[in-house]
């Protein structure tokens, strides 16, 4: 049956409920019984948001796409930032898988500070674990110093390090002090904690926050001073987003963490906005910006022509300024014409095809935005590490039941600072905003986007993805490099979303140029007519051979 | 530059590893495992190893690397593993069904203490074990040796499945260490041609060099049968290709199954391969085929041909010991210079087997065991050479000093060819000559004057 | 700049050839009879022919390469040279002892009109050909064609030593055209996996990659021998694998001796490897083994891996009919885009079949037979592309153009490997995308900003 | 017997009348009493020179060394001229196969004319060939006037041509006359013509000599004026003695042909003295200098170091102005250290070691020296187109008879120019030059510089040099590409001393440098150890395998 996957057209028609039970049948009672709440068949009841289960342990065997804490809080957060030398704590594998292996892009210039294409590590040894790894850590943070006389120095945790007791924060704070010109920190981002990378990113924030956030005063100059939160600049993404907020005049004070450098974290507490791209790695940061500085946050989205246009008018319309809405305006308007004359060339190659997305706390949800824009329907999703919220919105929030795995990620509580809290805007303005339409610390997650009959399913694992793909037949496959080549063995085209195979960027106006064209190779690449040999087509042989 | 930082100036470091030249254990496990017919190796840990390490084989195949893990959480580091382990086992079994379930420790469940034949016994007493289905364990915690030890620790746990009938196979057991897919063919077909009855173990060829033909099969045709493992302890010896990989199993038959055990290095280049043949050819007590002493007189001629662009050449390498240890003899034969060796593996006999090799050379050479890119790449800086060897990390080295460079080892990210074409043997000797010659002469061709622009090489 | 004094406007020539794109009639005709065993071939013309094309052959081959002339004088080519090439014939046979003697002509020896005919007919009244011995010959006057119809020509006189006995022998002729001894091994290889069996004629493997071992065989191993050749009047068929190099053997031995033939395309890359399989499986009625379908979804898994990297990529070709026409094939299967496609061999059925082959491409392609590489410069300047193919003399461009550039056809003077591993067939295939790929990535790396330099592609 | 040679050490102590025996063992008698001539064991005949049979034709079916008359005119001795366009009129093969294969080296500057990366070629068709090509050929030229508007054009005629009759010369002269500012002059050297490549370079020598030489009197300054004949720049052997003579303040005018440009050729009669390297190739010229113009020559060799010094000095001695005289020394007193400290280190690995050396008309004479001064010993040695004059020196050229072959090689007449010619030195003067050592219009030849019982061979084959090497294992074996590989498989290194494979240059002090490391590389090279598998070293299996 896979093997007809090359040939047979999409198969979105499909009964969903007859793909879920598909999709269970497999299984021991218990592990169907738990997938069965995490597979959600996408129907308005009663215009309420259907629910589904997230931030759930995986169970254990089950081959899952999901990722660990330390990739979460070093990987994803922390990895983007140049000019922190960031050293593992650890075996010496950890610091290696994240060596160069999500394409963050940055721009450190000819000769600014840039540490991401290094890779620092303490290697642990067995007598490390034996006698602790503090003596050993010490000596790194020490060695790195003396090498590079960096601003900051972050340390990482790995799974060893929470059990034999190395109490990385003292030691951090020991060499802080002793360089005094030096900011070292510590995370405590062990792999087994939480249940998937989200965990990692929560910790990321936290200490973010405690250590960087708002450590520095002087003022930036500038007017529509913001933050971009949640922006990886995974295949240059960020370097697109800058482009266009800089032509809109827009001041992009920090972005977390994409392209970043420690003076814009420090300062970030100084912008009047923040911008949220991926609300699940980084809302804490923005929550408690809110909190401690009074910067109110929105959610935006870059990925998608039209998106990143009404992002640039969401900000627009909280400066409330004439000159930046109409600024904002006519960079619209000069880009847009590009964009469409693109999207004209390609769509009625895609137009009406098929594509299924499950990567990632946001991605999911934004891509599908581009797809929508090249006619393709998005008839699976679900993210690999998002919480209840992601799907369903943040009015989930209050009620979501605490498990324990959640309970032991920290939960840093933040209070009003007493001479840095400045409300950006009064409540009536506020009011006002949200009135016209502007919503605020809102999220409204993806399944709401998503048409009826759609599958939605969190942390899908490589069973249910073969499963899907060989019932369903999509055009399209997108999700990260662990599946990628299962997939296309069925003849699918797989696009990595987390780090984008080998192009991008996708955001922004040039990004969805690129996008579109991508997509358009691959839904329409000549290879995947090439799967079988004429002789595994046509086995019988014909009578006898025609010589001319 | 992309390491800007680096300072000529190298000062001892004693804690801090930058630019690792090795990984963890459990990689090297999982490569080893893969190996297996019909294998599912599983990580016992928490998710992000898994992760980590089938992304790492995926990148490096561009082929799909199916694995399983424990998914330690918080609660299983501290009460133990063996709930989710027991769990895992009996869902394996029943939504994949592998012939074998292939496990690893971490660096966590190690650090914890878990027993992994203690946990396999409980499985089996509680029958989750189907009939007629494998299941295997070794020991690799990662703040032990490298990848490189855990490829090791897992094939001795394939040796440990024999099940000697006291009645001999008539089989040599040969143990090919940490090569390609497409090596593993190789010295199959090399063996074929000399007419050797061999069991060679562990064999990822027809597992992760894979065919695109619209069906995914999760376990593919490649890989070394149980029944060929149960049997390894009736071979008449084991020829262990590597120190570092293959010489734990081989004399763990030795001790265990009598089954005498001769270790060889890689055979990689001319006079490895010379030794590997000449042990075949002993062993089975046959004639040489010509078909095999043509190859090998094709890499003397390609020797001989274009020595004058090979001679007194600098190069520096990094890798695992057991290839370095092979490529460095192939290079001094070729009267090169190997000059910087570095591995991340630690192990004072590489420096010492380095220091053999090239004892004959005008110069001393710079070698390191347990050393890291960060001293490759200063040593470079120190000593400038004509010709990079290693994994695709040494691109950011080569294009910062401008170096020629192949690539070779693990991992490879950033190029194809690797999983198709053999470096191992005679022909794997021109195919690395072909490359080292490629770069070099590239070179010539982008910085000769136009004077001196050549035709004819 | 190499070639500086090439303007990028392009002037009608109609006398004057710059850069030729092909070579003469008589280098051909030499390297076919290479291909057959025990042969030593003959220029019938002046010293400096054979001279020249040993001297091509040496270099491309880096292989000894013997070969005789009937060293003309003033005096021979006024009075004809039979008394030369009967004393040539005398000398040979008693000096060199060759099983063959395959004779080709040349522009001096055609012009006076030399009967090849009649003087073989006279060396054997004069018993000058020992008994058992063979001497063939071929007209290949310089001033036709090319060096492809020289080939073509020397393979024509093989077939032409055909003895129908008229009982058939169960073999497929097999008329490769003017590839490399390692593409020759390699259709062997595929025809044994297959189960055919086949006459395969010229066979340069074995003749043109030998070893090094210290002894000097004139006559190696290799080469069809003359034994097969008289059997192919019995054979069930032909398969002639290229219009301009095979097809007129096979279509002597349709005509005269009634044995059934085909023409298919060279088996470069997917396309035409499929119908060369595929026409074996009917001719033999066999069912195609595992191994060869394996090796087919390699190829195709690996142009699914790395379609990014050659998707819409233009590209310039240089080089000869049968070649291009697979190549250019293969090139748009792989959605790039051929866009300046040369060979110097005349015929315009050349320019109708590149045109075919790339109808559904956006654009029209810049096609020429009869063409030279001075006008292939001028089209790349006027619009440049991602990638050049071609033989040796293309680095000049390559270089002044800053194109990426893969050597392959004749002659390859500078580098290694073409005649140790094929480009023919499923693996063949795989080579061919490793080494464009190869020089595309190179340049993606060479020129990425630091911003976007990649670890993984 | 062959296997042995990798192994066993040089036979240099064979008696050469066995050798000579068993090289004619094999040919027909009539072979075998043409060879016998052309085969001398060197052995002095009381004080004269023994004789040897040169310039003679190569038997058909011989498997020879040599070439054509067009390789000697077009390939050898106009090819490297760069600012004339060489069009090949024939067939496309002569014009393809002389196409950048010969490792001349030119420096034309970034911007100076050069076409020698071309390759220019009438390409005949059979029509041509029936019908005649002078019209193609006039229409080449014009296209190729029209594309390049170069100072000369010169044509080439390959064998077909002149057996049809086309009348280059009519063609050509036409064709200069009517551009007017380019000089177009053709070679009837049609590769049947004499017996080897040497007819070609007396052809080439008589066209230049009456189409360029000479055409040029606007004055040459400077002092110390000479040209230098026969120096090809192979592999920039030009170029170091260029470096060497500037050092010396000697003005080279003109070489012959090796990086020169129309220009020299045509302003080379302004020299005051003509320096020899390969009398074969162009003594023509240089004697036909002196008659015209006055010019005296001598022979000269810059292969050696100290026969560079050697040649320098005697153009001093010629020149006899202490200035100069001094200078020179100080050059050479300047650069012998730096090759003595190489020789120190190389000889030890060389000394003692045997060379056998088949090449050309001059190299395998010149070459000797460098062997010389590495210890090594030449065991044979031949020419490959040289004439009598080259073995045993030009005494013997009044009583040389003048055979079928080289009669139809035309010998132009030439005067004493009425205006132009000026004697560079007064009788009294040459007598006294000649009397202090200085030999003009001089050549000894090779066989006088051979140790007795050497052999020398013209015209070797390859039968011969495969039987050579069986019999006397030498440690390098020196020819052409052609030869190359058959040598070597036989274990012995081969160094090509035509086109030098890929190195030098070899000339001048420099280039004895870079040859003796040279040959260091290849009669020390492990490779020569490799040939023998141990499996067939040692075919007997020991009993059993040694296990561990």
């Amino acid at each position: 049956m896979a093997t007809a996957t090359a040939t047979k057209k999409s198969n979105a028609a499909l009964d969903p409920a007859e793909v879920k039970k598909e999709l269970l049948a497999k299984y021991p009672a218990k592990v169907a019984r738990k997938r069965s709440k995490q597979i959600l068949i996408n129907e308005a009841l009663e215009n309420t948001t259907p629910e589904i289960h997230a931030n759930i342990r995986t169970t254990p065997g089950i081959i899952t796409m999901r990722g660990c804490t330390y990739a979460g809080c070093k990987g994803v957060v922390l990895g983007p930032s140049r000019d922190i030398v960031n050293i593992t704590h650890g075996p010496i594998g950890c610091g290696f898988y994240s060596w160069l292996t999500r394409r963050n892009q940055t721009d450190a210039g000819p000769d600014g500070e840039n540490y991401m294409n290094y890779c620092f590590s303490t290697d642990m040894q067995d007598s490390d674990i034996i006698f602790g790894g503090e003596k050993k850590l010490a000596a790194a943070i020490q060695e790195a110093y003396d090498l590079f006389h960096p601003k900051a120095i972050a340390i990482f945790a790995t799974c060893p390090v929470g059990l034999i007791g190395d109490d990385i924060h003292t030691v951090a704070k020991r060499m802080k002090e002793k360089f005094g010109d030096c900011n070292v920190f510590a995370f405590s981002c062990e792999g087994y904690k939480g249940v998937s990378q989200s965990a990692g990113h929560h910790i990321a924030n936290n200490q973010l926050f405690r250590h960087i956030i708002g450590q520095d005063d002087t003022p930036k100059k500038g007017e529509y001073k913001i933050n971009l939160l949640g922006e990886y600049n995974i295949g240059g993404d960020g370097f697109e987003i800058d482009r266009i907020l800089k032509k809109c005049g827009i001041n992009c004070l920090a972005t977390f963490s994409g392209n970043s450098t420690y003076e814009q974290f420090a300062t970030s507490h100084q912008a009047d906005l923040n911008a949220v791209m991926c609300h699940r790695s980084i809302n804490y940061v923005a929550d408690m910006l809110e909190t401690k500085f009074g910067i109110p946050w929105i959610k935006v989205n870059f990925i998608g022509a039209e998106a990143t246009a009404k992002s640039l008018r969401k900000i627009a319309q909280y400066f409330g300024d004439k000159a930046l809405i109409e600024r904002v305006e006519a960079v619209i308007a000069e880009e847009m014409p590009k964009v469409e004359k693109v999207l004209a060339e390609v769509k009625p190659r895609t137009e009406g095809k098929s594509a299924m997305l499950f990567v990632g706390g946001s991605r999911a949800h934004h891509y599908q935005e581009l797809f929508n824009e090249l006619g393709m329907k998005t008839i699976a999703a679900g993210y690999e590490f998002a919480h209840r919220d992601d799907y369903e919105g943040r009015q989930v929030l209050p009620n979501l039941e605490v498990d324990a795995d959640s309970r032991n990620i920290e939960e840093i509580h933040v209070e009003a600072d007493p001479t840095r809290f400045k409300p950006r805007k009064s409540d009536k303005e506020l009011k006002a905003l949200v009135k016209a339409g502007l919503a605020f610390k809102e999220y409204e997650g993806m399944i709401p986007d998503m048409e009826k009959n759609t599958l939605v399913i969190d942390d899908l694992n490589q069973y249910e993805a073969e499963k899907l793909v060989e019932l369903m037949k999509p055009d399209i496959f997108c999700a990260g490099i662990k599946e990628k080549y299962s997939i296309q063995k069925l003849g699918v085209p797989m696009k990595q979303l987390h780090s984008y195979d080998s192009g991008g960027p996708y955001a922004g106006f040039a990004g969805a140029i690129n996008f579109y064209r991508e997509i358009d190779r691959l839904v329409n690449s000549k290879v995947w007519s090439y799967m079988k040999a004429p002789w595994q087509e046509n086995p019988q042989l014909s009578a006898t051979f025609a010589w001319e | 530059m992309l390491l800007r930082h680096t300072p000529k100036e190298i000062t001892e470091r004693s804690a801090l590893t930058i630019n690792p030249a090795k990984t963890c254990q459990p990689i090297g496990a999982m490569y080893a495992a893969l190996g297996i017919h019909g294998c599912l190796p599983h990580s016992h840990g928490s998710q992000g190893c898994c992760a980590y390490h089938r992304s790492a084989l995926t990148r490096h195949y561009k082929e799909p690397i199916s694995a399983s893990t424990s998914s330690f959480t918080e609660g299983a580091s501290v009460f133990g593993g063996q709930a989710n382990m027991l769990q895992a086992i009996n869902n394996i079994f029943s939504v994949y069904d592998p012939e074998v379930i292939a496990i690893h420790t971490t660096c966590l469940s190690e650090t914890i203490g878990d027993d992994l034949k203690q946990i396999k016994k409980k499985a089996q007493d509680e029958g989750k074990i189907p009939a007629g289905k494998t299941v295997l364990g070794a020991n690799t915690p990662s703040y032990v040796g490298s990848h490189v030890t855990g490829f090791a620790s897992m094939t001795k746990s394939m040796a440990m499945l024999a099940e000697p009938t006291g009645k001999k196979n008539g089989k040599v057991n040969v143990v090919p260490g940490w090569v390609e897919p497409a090596d593993m063919e190789e010295l199959k077909r090399m063996m074929g041609l000399i007419g050797v009855k061999y069991i060679l173990f562990p064999d990822t060829s027809g597992v992760l060099n894979g065919p695109l033909s619209g069906e995914y099969k999760m376990f593919p045709e490649g890989g070394t049968t149980v029944a060929e493992l149960k049997s390894c302890g009736d071979s008449s010896g084991t020829l262990a290709l590597g120190e570092w990989c293959s010489a734990d199993a081989a004399r763990w038959l030795d001790t265990n199954c009598k089954v005498p055990c001769k270790v060889l290095d890689m055979p990689f280049g001319l006079a490895a391969t010379d030794r590997f043949i000449e042990a075949l050819r002993t062993i089975a007590g046959v004639t040489i085929p010509e078909e095999i002493s043509h190859e090998r007189g094709q890499l003397v001629d390609m020797i001989s041909d274009m020595h004058q662009y090979l001679y007194h050449k600098k190069v520096a390498l990094v890798g695992d010991p057991d290839q370095l240890i092979a490529m460095t003899e192939f290079l001094v034969s070729l009267d090169m210079w190997p000059t910087h060796i570095v591995t991340g593996t630690p192990g004072n006999r590489f420096e010492k087997r380095i220091k053999e090799i090239t004892k004959d050379l005008p110069y001393e050479v710079n070698v390191k065991a347990a050393g890291d890119m960060f001293l490759l790449h200063q040593w470079i800086k120190n000593d400038p050479v004509d010709l990079l060897i290693g994994n695709t990390y040494c691109k950011y080295i080569a294009r910062d000093e401008d170096i020629p460079y192949v690539r070779w080892g693990f991992p490879i990210l950033d190029r194809q060819g690797h999983q198709y074409f053999p470096t191992v043997g005679y022909k794997g000797g021109i195919r690395l000559l072909e490359k080292i010659l490629g770069v070099l002469m590239d070179r010539l061709d982008r910085d000769a004057p136009e004077t001196s622009f050549e035709l004819v090489m």
